[in-house]
């Protein structure tokens, strides 16, 4: 089904890049500067009008953020749709006015792993507090030392 | 104090309900923003119960981290234990024997009408019921724990299910115990009904409050309960059916009025549909095998997978990539409650404060799981 | 001195010194609390005098009623709680005027000679009350009922929030 | 409708205060259970469903996950533990500590040291499930809180665990073996 | 017997605490509560007067009545312009209320 | 059995006549009044802890346990013992709030409460001043109440009070209206405000078989006046934590909580007194019979608050002015005429024509309600 999918995305965006990943969850890999023409397409016209989860990965190399689809009229099995983002200025247009439901899921990408969702309409911490440094869920946190709560950042 | 400078016509006032508040069911805060008794604004702010579970997920060996399932919806472990359970074994393929199925299944559908006739007694509860409706669930509920006690040795953080089945067999004396408590279900249920469904009080507090359109319930990706209570015919188990779900004969109980009393509704049908499944699996299953062998080091190959079920609260998914190793290289949960209340300030505005732990009620929220 | 007296002076000095509360202070809470004092005096004189309805309408309007109301108002503009000076440019005018006022009426009460009918109250005197009402006076009765009613409306409509243009 | 559901909801509470007066009245003079031996209220009985705990208390199940013990072979007399520290890897909290003895004892290793802290033991029972000996299970024993927390109240040693294996499983055999 | 002038002497002294502070005062619920004492010192004539020379006719309570009747009257239609003044104009301070249209 | 029943009555002529020996007689008077009052504080303490430990009995029954059972016989020592936690407890007043308004506050809810007291008739010749205007005194008295609530939650200054206190005083004043109304029904029947002459009015039949209707707006409205479930709002600790007295603790929380159980206690004394027949009854002696009938009523206060959730505050507010009032100026006014037209016609009559009015309220209710009913059908079907 995935690999349908792939073949309306290619033939209907042409401009845009894809890769069809072959896993066990068959996904798309997107370019990060076509994500939310995708999304919209995706929404708009295939129907995928549920967003499931919204997942940071930090792999070794770069960030991948991760989004189940699914269709509810047509009740398919999901659609993962990956993102990569760079390592150093991890940035990712955010899907939140398609789906609002990706609201608190991005904050919380962004909270724990750090990237930013540009166009978020209130990117802000959700789980850590305001003034939190660093990013716990990211590789390199440091595993072990206290950090004194309110230490402000400068934000 | 924080007011609206635009009118200078209403005076506003900043409330800040929680995190310590009665109604909050934890540690959770809401800061509402307040015209008389109208909410004008909502912020839900949450956290204060973090435990960085994703994180330990990643320290942990893919067996350690059951336990650490146990404790996000710290009233349907099994049904976490479930979720991510099928994730792995999805990563790993391994099948699961039949019998396993089975005892699986019981327990999650026990889980299911322990969970909604806490939610039930808890939204009561919040409505202003002296415990009443509360303390009756809880009767059933520990008739139900001793079940899960019996069968995995601890009544909450049961820690039962194991990748290709279950920790141990049902012990002897569970399957008569067992249908006596599902025997007697039917008549709890009842009862319930008799106490609340048709109470004007009950009707007035939940009728049209919360209103949440089905199109909105999917634009803000609102799951089980929540969106069927919507009019959403949608169930996991039905749509996208694992384990062997396929074999029961049930119904999605859905409910088109969208507001606190059908998600109310909902619930009394899921935990009569969850007897009905019980009755089934208790002449179903069958003797075997409930485990396969694994290797001591257990180490699934690489790749990423996500799993997901109808957990009682709704969606309930794991997402984990594995490098090969013995760790999970990223444990990602997609707990049901946490994303639920993407649409809490939603539902809240223009209601009253009575309202909101209604709402909030009716969307029961576990922060154990909302916080992860 | 009979008990009585004694009663009505302690009752009188504290309902005087209560309504000197209402008008002096800074703090308006602190004056209609006084004022809510006041009023109970002013019952307990009441009943001095035998009017027990009386008395307990004076406690069920006024302290019941007006003095929530002066409350409300007060809380709902509280901002203005703390206000630097309580009183205007020409209080001193005014004192100087209530002054005199009270000296000339209290010269007047004691320069006339009161023709006192020292009788007891016939009768049931709530039932006479009553009789008195809906018979002789029941015009007035009405039109004490109908201001009510225009006051309430009144009030309401005054108070209610204009629609947002 | 016009209060009848409100009747009714009145009805089922005030059925359930006359019910607990006639479980009462069923167990007449006796306020406990006999021996403070409770049973849970059967689903089809109604009455009072509490128990009455430091009078009354529930058996537990043969696979209670309580408190850690250590076994002892009761032939030899020596602990089954070998001091491999199995347990003690397979905890995802790191409550075991295990030190094994320089020196075999019985021509088998032993456990020189074995703590266990349970100020923050998830109960989880993965040791158990780990042991490769059958040395280490659970006890039925749940009554654990103390007033300090320095050793030997919540930081169980060997000498602590194997005296609970003696008590509830003198012949080398918990429960959890024998419940078939 | 309490004599008559005593209560009357009471009732002076309390309508010109009120006056002074319904004139003296800048808050607008204060000059309320000035007023109100003002109409309570008024009742205690009317009672006093009642009890003493008119014993058997109860035209004194009845227009105590009526007098409480209007102060509810009153304050209520004052509290109201206090609240509407004070939502408009965010002061209840009578020297500031000196337009005649906002 | 008259000594028991005139018991009380007994004992108190005859400690004054004791007292008259070696005081003069206004002295003794002076000495009996207070002595009343001491005993009526004495009973309102005695009530609180009787009242909370009866509730707590009764609410545990109801939700399959035991209740307190561990301090004295049957816990009946409970409530001593909170009493003393409570009393020992720190007083804390907040840094912010208002001194005087915060600690006066608790004093000033306590006081109408014991004044109530006075003028209930616990017994034949047991009222402890028999007022001609009874009725209307506790209804005066207790708006005293209001205000001491409304300045709790101002004094406070915490918002959860201030909502609280603004909650209490909206609810109080409106469900004062029908409260008022309806029992002026028993008035009118006996035709005066004193408490004793309307216990007196009803030596041949209660008036609750007059007016039921009366009885129930009347239970109706003195359950929100006092604040119980389901209209206790006020104090809802689901929405804004303990209400009015979020921040009091120790003995100024102690005087809230005795203020309103013994309030309790009395609106079910009061409706006992108007609707049941108050101290009247056969065999037993009066007191019991009085006793028994207001806490039959409590039982009843008690019952509801173990069953029912709470209203919405514009769902009370409905309640009242929608329902309760106009449906008790009704009730008043067919009363009335029932009364003017079986004037003299016999008690038999009397209690007749006022059940087939009341009855007939009934069921113009039940139809308007089902029109209502039937009218927002059509209109949804319409749409």
């Amino acid at each position: 089904m995935s690999r349908e999918i792939y073949e309306r995305l290619v033939e209907a965006l042409p401009e845009a890049s894809f890769e069809y990943l072959e896993e066990k969850d068959p996904a798309i890999s997107v370019k990060t500067d076509d994500l939310f023409e995708v999304a919209r397409y995706l929404k708009e016209d295939q129907g995928f009008d549920y967003l499931s989860a919204v997942t940071g990965v930090d792999y070794p190399d770069r960030f991948e953020v991760v989004y189940h689809l699914y269709s509810m009229k047509k009740g398919t099995r999901p659609l993962t749709l990956k993102v990569s983002a760079s390592k150093e200025e991890p940035e990712v247009p955010s899907v939140t006015p398609i789906w609002p439901g990706a609201n608190f899921q991005e904050r919380e990408v962004y909270d724990l792993m750090g990237i930013r969702f540009v166009g978020h309409p209130d990117l802000k911490r959700i789980l850590l507090w305001e003034g939190y440094k660093g990013h716990p869920l990211r590789k390199d946190f440091p595993l072990e030392g206290y950090q004194a709560i309110g230490q402000e950042e400068p934000s | 104090m924080q007011r609206v400078e635009t009118g200078l016509r209403t005076e506003t006032i900043t409330v800040n309900m929680g995190p310590q508040h009665p109604s909050t069911h934890g540690v959770f805060r809401m800061i509402v923003t307040l015209d008389g008794e109208t909410i004008v604004d909502l912020e839900p702010v949450m956290g204060y119960l973090h435990r960085c579970q994703e994180k330990i997920g990643e320290r942990n060996t893919y067996l350690q981290n059951i336990p650490y399932t146990d404790r996000l919806d710290y009233i349907c472990s099994m049904s976490n234990n479930m979720a991510y359970v099928m994730a792995v074994e999805k990563l790993a393929q391994i099948e699961v024997p039949e019998r396993a199925e089975y005892i699986r299944i019981i327990m999650v559908e026990l889980t299911r009408i322990v969970n909604h006739a806490v939610a039930i007694g808890a939204l009561l509860n919040d409505l202003g019921c002296f415990f009443t409706p509360m303390l009756y669930a809880l009767e059933e509920r520990e008739r139900i724990l001793d079940l899960f006690e019996m069968a995995s040795g601890s009544r909450m953080m049961c820690n039962y299910m194991r990748f290709g089945g279950v920790r141990y067999d049902l012990p002897p004396g569970f399957m008569p115990e067992l249908k006596s408590v599902v025997a007697a279900l039917p008549a709890f249920i009842d009862e319930f009904e008799r106490l609340l469904t048709e109470n004007e009080i009950v009707l007035a507090r939940c009728q049209n409050v919360g209103v949440l359109p089905p199109d909105m319930a999917i634009a803000y990706s609102c799951t089980g309960p929540l969106l069927r209570a919507s009019g959403v015919n949608y169930d996991i188990r039905k749509v996208d059916s694992y384990s062997i779900y396929d074999r029961f004969d049930f119904d999605v109980v859905t409910e088109t009025n969208c507001d606190v009393y059908d998600r109310y509704l909902v619930r009394i049908g899921e935990m009569r549909q969850s007897v009905r499944i019980l009755e089934q699996a208790l002449e179903q299953i069958p003797e075997g095998e409930v485990s396969v062998k694994l290797p001591r080091v257990f180490k699934p190959p690489e790749g990423d997978v996500y799993h997901r079920i109808e957990s009682p609260k709704g969606e309930l998914g794991f997402y984990l990539v594995s490098d090969g190793g013995t760790n999970p290289y990223r444990y990602k949960i997609r707990s049901p409650t946490f994303i639920n209340l993407t649409v809490l300030p939603e539902l809240c505005k223009g209601h009253k404060v009575a309202d909101v732990v209604a709402i909030l009620g009716s969307i029961d929220i576990v922060l154990g799981e909302v916080d992860r | 001195m009979t008990l009585l007296q004694i009663a009505f002076l302690i009752i009188s000095a504290v309902t005087i010194l209560a309504a000197l509360g209402v008008v002096v202070g800074r703090n308006i809470l602190r004056n209609a609390l006084a004022l809510i004092l006041a009023f109970l005096g002013v019952a307990a004189l009441y009943l001095l005098l035998e009017a027990t309805f009386l008395a307990a309408v004076q406690v069920l309007i006024y302290v019941g009623a007006i003095a929530v109301l002066i409350l409300f108002a007060i809380m709902l503009t509280e901002r203005l709680m703390k206000q630097e000076r309580a009183t205007n440019e020409q209080w001193w005018v005014v004192l100087v005027a209530s002054a005199l006022l009270a000296a000339i009426l209290i010269f007047l009460v004691g320069a006339v000679e009161w023709q006192v009918t020292p009788t007891e109250i016939g009768g049931d005197p709530i039932a006479n009350l009553g009789r008195a009402l809906l018979t002789t006076y029941v015009l007035p009765f009405e039109v004490a009922s109908l201001l009510l009613l225009m006051a309430l409306v009144g009030a309401i409509i005054i108070a209610r929030e204009r629609e947002e243009a | 409708m016009l209060g009848l559901g409100i009747l009714k909801g009145l009805s089922v509470t005030l059925q359930h205060f006359v019910e607990t007066y006639l479980s009462d009245l069923k167990r007449f003079p006796h306020r406990y259970a006999p021996q403070g031996r409770a049973k849970r209220l059967h689903p089809t009985e109604r009455g009072i469903f509490t128990l009455q705990y430091p009078e009354e208390r529930l058996e537990m199940f043969p696979r209670f996950r309580g408190a850690l013990m250590q076994l002892t072979n009761p032939e030899t007399g020596i602990p089954k533990c070998t001091g491999c520290g199995i347990c003690a890897r397979s905890c995802p909290v790191g409550v075991i500590e295990v030190v094994r003895a320089s020196e075999k004892k019985g021509g088998k290793f032993v456990p020189e040291s074995y703590t266990w802290n349970l100020a923050s033991c998830l109960f989880c029972g993965l040791c158990v499930e780990s042991c490769p000996f059958g040395a280490l299970y659970h006890t039925p024993e749940y009554e654990l809180s103390t007033y300090g927390r320095q050793k030997g109240e919540l930081i169980y040693d060997l000498d602590r665990l194997l005296a609970w294996g003696q008590k509830y499983a003198p012949d080398g055999v918990p429960p959890v073996e024998k419940e078939k | 017997m309490i004599p008559l002038s005593w209560y009357l002497t009471v009732a002076a002294i309390l309508f010109s605490l009120g006056l002074y502070g319904a004139l003296a005062r800048r808050n607008a619920i204060a000059i309320l509560m000035g007023i109100e004492l003002m109409l309570n010192a008024v009742n205690i004539n009317l009672v006093a007067f009642w009890r003493y020379i008119t014993p058997q006719e109860f035209i004194g309570q009845v227009f105590a009545i009526f007098v409480i009747t209007v102060a509810a009257a009153e304050a209520a239609i004052g509290l109201a312009l206090i609240l509407a003044i004070y939502r408009h104009r965010q002061t209840i301070n009578v020297e500031e209320i000196d337009l005649m249209k906002w | 059995m008259p000594f028991l029943n005139d018991l009380f009555v007994n004992l108190s002529s005859w400690i004054h006549g004791f007292l008259a020996h070696f005081l003069p007689l206004w002295a003794a008077d002076l000495v009996m009044m207070l002595f009343t009052i001491a005993c009526l504080i004495a009973f309102a303490v005695t009530t609180i802890i009787f009242i909370n430990w009866l509730e707590r009995k009764v609410i545990g029954r109801i939700q399959d346990r035991y209740g307190p059972n561990r301090v004295g016989p049957l816990g009946i020592l409970q409530c001593v013992a909170d009493m003393i936690k409570m009393l020992t407890k720190e007083d804390i007043t907040p840094a912010q709030a208002d001194r005087l308004i915060f600690n006066l506050a608790p004093v000033m809810v306590v006081v109408p409460t014991f004044m109530v007291l006075a003028v209930i008739p616990f017994g034949r010749g047991m009222v402890a001043a028999d007022l001609n205007v009874g009725f209307l005194y506790i209804m005066a008295v207790s708006s005293l109440t209001t205000i001491a609530i409304l300045l709790a939650g101002w004094g406070s200054r915490n918002k959860y009070s201030l909502l609280g206190g603004v909650r209490v005083v909206a609810q109080m004043m409106s469900y004062e209206i029908p409260m008022v109304l309806s029992a002026l029904g028993a008035i009118m029947l006996t035709g005066s405000l004193s408490m004793v002459s309307i216990v007196a009015g009803q030596s041949r039949v209660p008036f609750i078989l007059l007016q039921p209707l009366g009885f129930l707006i009347y239970l109706t409205s003195a359950v929100a006046e006092v604040n119980r479930a389901p209209f206790d709002l006020p104090e809802a600790e689901s929405e804004i934590i303990a209400g009015y007295h979020t921040e009091y603790s120790g003995i100024k929380y102690a005087m809230f909580l005795l203020a309103e159980y013994v309030n309790a206690f009395i609106v079910s004394a009061i409706a006992a007194t108007l609707f049941l027949g108050g101290w009247q009854g056969p065999l037993l002696p009066s007191y019991i019979w009085f006793f028994l009938k207001a806490y039959a009523i409590y039982f009843v206060l008690m019952w509801l608050r173990g069953t029912l959730p709470r209203l919405r505050i514009d769902q009370l507010m409905g309640l009242a002015w929608r329902f309760l009032v106009p449906l008790a100026l009704v009730n008043l006014l067919v009363m009335g005429l029932v009364i003017t037209l079986t004037q003299r016609k016999g008690l038999f009559s009397l209690v007749l024509v006022s059940l087939v009015a009341n009855g007939l309220i009934v069921a113009a209710v039940v139809i308007i309600y089902a029109f209502a009913i039937w009218r927002r059908r059509q209109v949804k079907v319409t749409t």
